[in-house]
């Protein structure tokens, strides 16, 4: 336990007109008696009413991570590629030339089930300035989202709301969006996932980190002005979603993506130019976390006087200018010296920048309001101290058995049918729709745009790129939470890899109900443990994160969902990969082992209507060599195209690859022979099953030799299937034959989503 | 009868506006500084069946507040006139 | 060298890759703030897309009372080469150095995907290198695109042959559908009657480069750095 | 003396409002089948320092015309109450 030092802490005086600090008081700003006694204790004094709003900002889970710290701190974090690692505004790895990439994954669920416009799109923003005030420059968007099903319309409204918000706004401040993933289940009713992650090029040393220092130094706030608008949000996202969220609705907060490009400029041109001495964003929980976190980092005390902070409004108390969470809103440290300069740099961006305070040395964390101080606590312990908890963890009885039952109901269709209901269903169909409304070209750097495994990117004036994507299967975790954390690691790393990229790290977004309940602990101790082995066992160190837990409506938790988002290098990016069959006359060739299983499976969901099984296991050693053939077969130019096998198993992904990319004239067919491929597998199995470490590919006959050397070397199980060419997908297996009309199959694939959010727009209250 | 229905969606005060913030800069760098507090909303027109002029209102108002405003964001404003 | 001036208003975000694809051939490019009014010996100026603005009100609206449009303005009327992407297209309608307006989408999202389209005009400083007819496939991100005018309008145009770029027309009852904002008569950009000043919607500084997959987009700026057919009111590009 | 300028900025008839199709479209599916003729533009409201109602209704008008419609595709309405 930290913090036994003196208690005790200078005086601070109640603001006039603030309510007392009441026992009620208390309970309402989310601190239990535990954390109320710890404030007390460390005040030695009761806390005025601002300083709570303080305590209750900094110690809500969003901020402290009270319930996960010790979890996290089980995840490899380290590696020579490692610039940053978790614990600033976004993690840092290392590139070739003395380029580095930042990135971030961040959640804002709570806030788009209530305003799904408005929360997608400040989600955004906020996530763009974690990159920005690393000092890189923000190339690519990616967004992870999760819906109750499209058959409601309340979902349909929160799916088209939501994907408007992310678009409008990466869209205007002119970052692509590369990709990202979307799916639908019944547990996110009325608890829809948010997730968005944002990756930034930097010169490496350009870094700059998010530190105050130097007593003396000026603070000033930059940007927009300070509303009353997302009061509470650090704390709203840290309960379950009730009746009672409702009466918060006037919170919300409103986005302003031009502003933000504004502000995503200047203080590139702040840093660059070595104005400044740290910089972060006033994001959840505003002025107040940004302050105390950059004072507890460098080692240091502030003092703000709110009365200088520029509002919105008239009459704000120093408690609602702390805890505002109005956007587009940075925090900047100066020397003195450097003030004037600052500002010039600010107004020719047409932007304020006003001096709120400045750097001490006596640790304290003071807030004054016009002279009078409203708030004094020993700055290292306000961020520090909150109480860790270690939950209890049990795995429910239900998660249990239902890992051991099997499908009750027969087939709803043959195998032959199934394909096409497989790719009309919403989670498997193609997200055209949604990255549709995406810019996803601007920059003009985009080399695989979305529609394939992973996003590719060149870097400008190098020969490099970066491969991006952000991959879960959630019911994989809800089965079996280590195995799925596992395969969520392992998926990101093999779309990453299909592009011919080397995984290099990951970022998460770990999205979970309740920790306080043992069995929402459980899942999350466990996906956790998950990753974890799968980042040590692939080198790709996690860099930084976000917990989002109490993702929890009146109809129950979530799914546990630990979005994983990874960064890969192609070192010659003129070799990327894509997903599809390029042409007729080429071997099609299938990587990995098949053992049919289908424990967990879509086809056992969307064709048995059955979600349960035994999940495949993920072998981190051949998922490992998988990639490395992968990243080798590219390198040397021998790969046409690579499509991972994930949902919908062995023969979705070849339908896929068949049906081409999203703006194709026309698919490209195949004629394939499996008799001989996996024999002792039951054609169901063989079809859908979802066994990890499967990737169809698709070469020059004349690199057939080469291939099957390379993968001879590593180890990689490889089988020459067929050849691509004629307009059918046609495949031999258990002597019988199976055929589909690429054309027939593209359809369903392309309009399962378009055809069921044709008026969405306007279905807001239709499910209320 | 029909009745023509003229409604005011406006976000709600207190809410950042960056459209009307935007157009009142536009304003006063062409001259017109002596505007102040824009707020821009959407207008929408619409012609409505109704037995009486009060039914006509008491029915724009439920599609105001099913459809027409984000009761999240937006306040609303009703005018029914006959056509 | 080609003087080539790309402006920068608060919001543009293809301004960078402007900038790059000019350079690309041969030109002398350089960002021109949107509040200065020299244009520094621009042969050719260049609106990149993006959301000047914002793009509240209107898209373009706001912008098209910058301080540098009057020097744009007076770049025009001399038979100046302006080329107006995206937003600079819009722009240049809300400040009437071309006709009609550009409308939010007729399916009302904002569309992002690479459209075909023909090339109609090649007697303008930004189409020169292409033929008659040319098939191009290039990039389109906007939310406002279908491009409006009135009736009589529309007539002219086409009847002056102003129409430079137009989608190709639906693939009947294919998914992939070109007109991607339900412009009139396809409609995907314009010129003025000098022929000297040109809007598009789609973004060719997107497909200037093969690494990038598309490269269609590259005829515009060697177009430009060439100074080839020359319509005949303008002047002639120093090379 | 200070003006509350009301502004109203619609789509000239005859233009195709998709937009206000899809409301009206929207409309209908929630059971308001009586509502038709659904137009959506701009609603603008701003504050305005004046010597008269007939000055701040001329400045008004002169904003409309310079920036607030379009006169391509737009018809604006104003209206002035003193605040
Ligand atoms: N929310 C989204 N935003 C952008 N692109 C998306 C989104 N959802 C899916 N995509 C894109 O659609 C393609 C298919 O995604 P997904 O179904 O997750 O495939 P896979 O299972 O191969 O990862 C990918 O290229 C992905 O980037
Ligand atoms: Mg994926």
């Amino acid at each position: 336990m930290t913090g036994s030092a003196v208690a005790g802490s200078p005086e601070a005086s109640a603001f006039p007109g603030e309510r007392p600090v009441t026992p009620e008081a208390v309970r309402e700003h989310n601190l239990n008696e535990l954390e109320y006694g710890r404030i007390l204790e460390l005040l030695g004094r009761a806390p005025t009413m601002t300083e709570l709003g303080v305590f209750s900002a900094l110690w809500s889970e969003h901020c402290s991570y009270k319930h996960s710290r010790p979890v996290l701190r089980t995840f490899p974090t380290t590696g020579p590629q490692v610039v940053q690692g978790p614990g600033e505004n976004a993690g840092v790895l290392r590139l070739p030339g003395g380029w580095a990439v930042a990135f971030k994954i961040e959640s804002h669920n709570h806030p788009s089930a209530v305003e799904p416009y408005q929360g997608a799109a400040t989600g955004v923003g906020g996530i763009l300035r974690d990159v920005f005030t690393m000092g890189a420059r923000p190339v690519a968007l990616l967004n992870s989202l999760r819906f109750g099903p499209l058959d409601h319309p309340r979902n349909r409204y929160l799916f088209a709301g939501v994907v408007r918000g992310v678009g409008d706004y990466g869209n205007c401040v002119g970052v692509p969006t590369l990709g990202g993933e979307v799916a639908f289940a019944p547990g996110y009713t009325g608890n829809p996932l948010v997730n968005a992650m944002c990756v930034g090029l930097l010169r490496e040393s350009d870094l700059i980190r998010a530190a105050a220092e130097g007593v003396g130094n000026v603070l000033l706030a930059v940007g927009a002005r300070t509303g009353r608008d997302g009061i509470h949000g650090a704390s709203f996202a840290s309960e379950e979603l009730s009746e009672k969220s409702e009466a918060r609705r006037p919170q919300v907060q409103v986005g302003d993506p031009f502003t933000e490009k504004l502000l995503l400029e200047a203080s590139l041109e702040l840093i660059t130019s070595g104005l400044i001495v740290a910089i972060q964003d006033m994001g959840a929980a505003g002025l107040t976390s940004s302050s105390a976190e950059m004072a507890a980092r460098g080692g240091v005390g502030v003092e703000i006087d709110t009365g200088l902070v520029p509002t919105r409004e008239e009459g704000m108390t120093p408690y609602e200018i702390l805890l505002s969470e109005s956007q587009e809103r940075m925090l900047v440290v100066a020397t003195p010296t450097r003030v004037a300069e600052v500002q010039r740099v600010c107004e020719k961006w047409e932007l304020s920048a006003t001096p709120i305070g400045r750097v001490t040395d006596d640790g304290i964390f003071r807030v004054k309001h016009h002279g009078l101080t409203v708030a004094a606590i020993p700055g290292q312990r306000l961020v520090d101290d909150c109480p860790i908890y270690h939950p209890e963890a049990r795995e429910s009885e239900e998660a249990r058995s239902r890992r051991s039952a099997v499908p009750p109901l027969p087939p709803k269709v043959d195998l032959q049918n199934a394909l096409e209901l497989l790719l009309d269903s919403p989670n498997i169909a193609s997200k055209r729709w949604v990255y549709e409304q995406y810019d996803s070209t601007v920059q003009a750097s985009t080399v695989l745009g979305p529609g394939g495994d992973a996003g590719v990117l060149r870097v400008p004036g190098t020969d490099f790129g970066l491969a991006v994507t952000v991959d879960c299967n959630a019911r994989l975790v809800a089965l079996d939470p280590y195995e799925g954390g596992k395969a969520a690691v392992a998926e990101a790393a093999r779309n990453v890899a299909c592009t011919g990229a080397r995984p290099l790290g990951i970022t998460d977004c770990l999205n979970f109900g309740n920790p306080e309940k043992p069995d929402v602990f459980f899942q999350f101790r466990e996906a956790c443990r998950g990753i974890a082995e799968a980042c040590a066992a692939f080198d790709t160190p996690v860099t930084g994160g976000n917990v989002s837990f109490y993702n929890e409506s009146p109809t129950g938790a979530i799914d546990p969902t630990p979005a994983i988002g990874m960064v890969g290098l192609l070192e010659r990016v003129e070799r990327r990969v894509p997903s599809h069959f390029a042409a007729p006359g080429d071997d099609v060739l299938i990587l990995g082992t098949t053992r049919g299983e289908l424990g967990g499976s879509a086809y056992w969901a969307e064709i048995r209507d059955f979600v349960g099984g035994r999940v495949p296991s993920v072998d981190l050693e051949a998922e490992r060599r998988l990639q490395e053939f992968l990243v080798a077969a590219a390198g040397r130019g021998l790969l046409r195209s690579a499509h991972d096998a994930a949902e919908g198993g062995l023969l979705v992904a070849l339908a896929e690859a068949a049906i081409g990319g999203p703006y194709a004239a026309s698919g490209v067919g195949a004629v394939l022979d499996l008799e001989r491929y996996a024999p002792r597998v039951a054609l169901e199995g063989l079809l859908y099953g979802e066994d990890a470490g499967r990737v169809v590919l698709s070469a020059d006959p004349a690199d057939g030799a080469a291939l099957a050397e390379l993968a001879r070397a590593h180890a990689v199980p490889l089988f020459r299937a067929g050849r691509t060419g004629g307009s059918a997908l046609e495949l031999r297996a258990a002597s019988r034959v199976l055929s589909w009309d690429v054309e027939a199959l593209r359809r369903p694939y392309f309009e399962a989503i378009p055809r069921r959010m044709q008026h969405a727009d306007a279905e807001r209250s239709a499910g209320e | 009868m029909t009745y023509r229905v003229h409604v005011r969606v406006m976000p709600r005060t207190g809410l950042l506006d960056p459209q009307g913030q935007a157009v009142e800069h536009a304003l006063s760098a062409l001259g017109f500084a002596e505007a102040g507090a824009v707020r821009i909303g959407r207008a929408i027109q619409l012609d409505l069946a109704a037995t009486s002029r009060s039914d006509a209102e008491a029915r724009a108002r439920q599609m105001c507040d099913k459809l027409l405003a984000n009761p999240v964001t937006e306040d609303y404003l009703l005018e029914v006139e006959e056509s | 060298m080609l003087n080539v001036a790309v402006v920068r208003f608060p919001g543009s975000n293809c301004d960078f890759d402007t900038l790059r694809a000019a350079e690309t051939v041969g030109a002398n490019a350089y960002v021109v703030w949107h509040g200065d009014t020299d244009l520094r010996q621009a042969d050719a100026v260049i609106l990149p897309g993006g959301f000047s603005y914002g793009d509240y009100l209107r898209s373009g609206a706001i912008a098209r009372f910058s301080p540098v449009m009057q020097a744009v303005q007076r770049h025009a009327a001399d038979g100046g080469a302006v080329l107006g992407i995206c937003n600079g297209f819009q722009i240049l309608c809300e400040a009437h150095l071309l006709p009609g307006v550009l409308m939010r989408n007729a399916g009302l999202h904002f569309v992002s995907k690479p459209v075909d389209v023909t090339v109609e005009r090649t007697d303008t400083p930004f189409t020169g290198d292409y033929a008659v007819g040319q098939r191009l496939r290039l990039p389109v991100a906007h939310g406002d695109g279908r491009f409006l005018a009135a009736a009589d309008t529309l007539r002219m145009l086409e009847a002056e042959g102003r129409v430079v770029l137009r989608y190709v027309a639906d693939t009947e009852g294919s998914p992939y559908q070109p007109n991607p904002n339900g412009s009139a008569a396809h409609i995907a950009g314009i010129r003025n009657a000098g022929g000297n000043v040109v809007g598009i919607m789609p973004h060719p500084e997107r497909a200037a480069d093969p690494v990038l997959g598309l490269a269609d987009g590259r005829g515009f700026f060697t177009s430009m750095a060439a100074g080839k057919p020359q319509p005949s009111t303008a002047k002639v590009l120093s090379r």
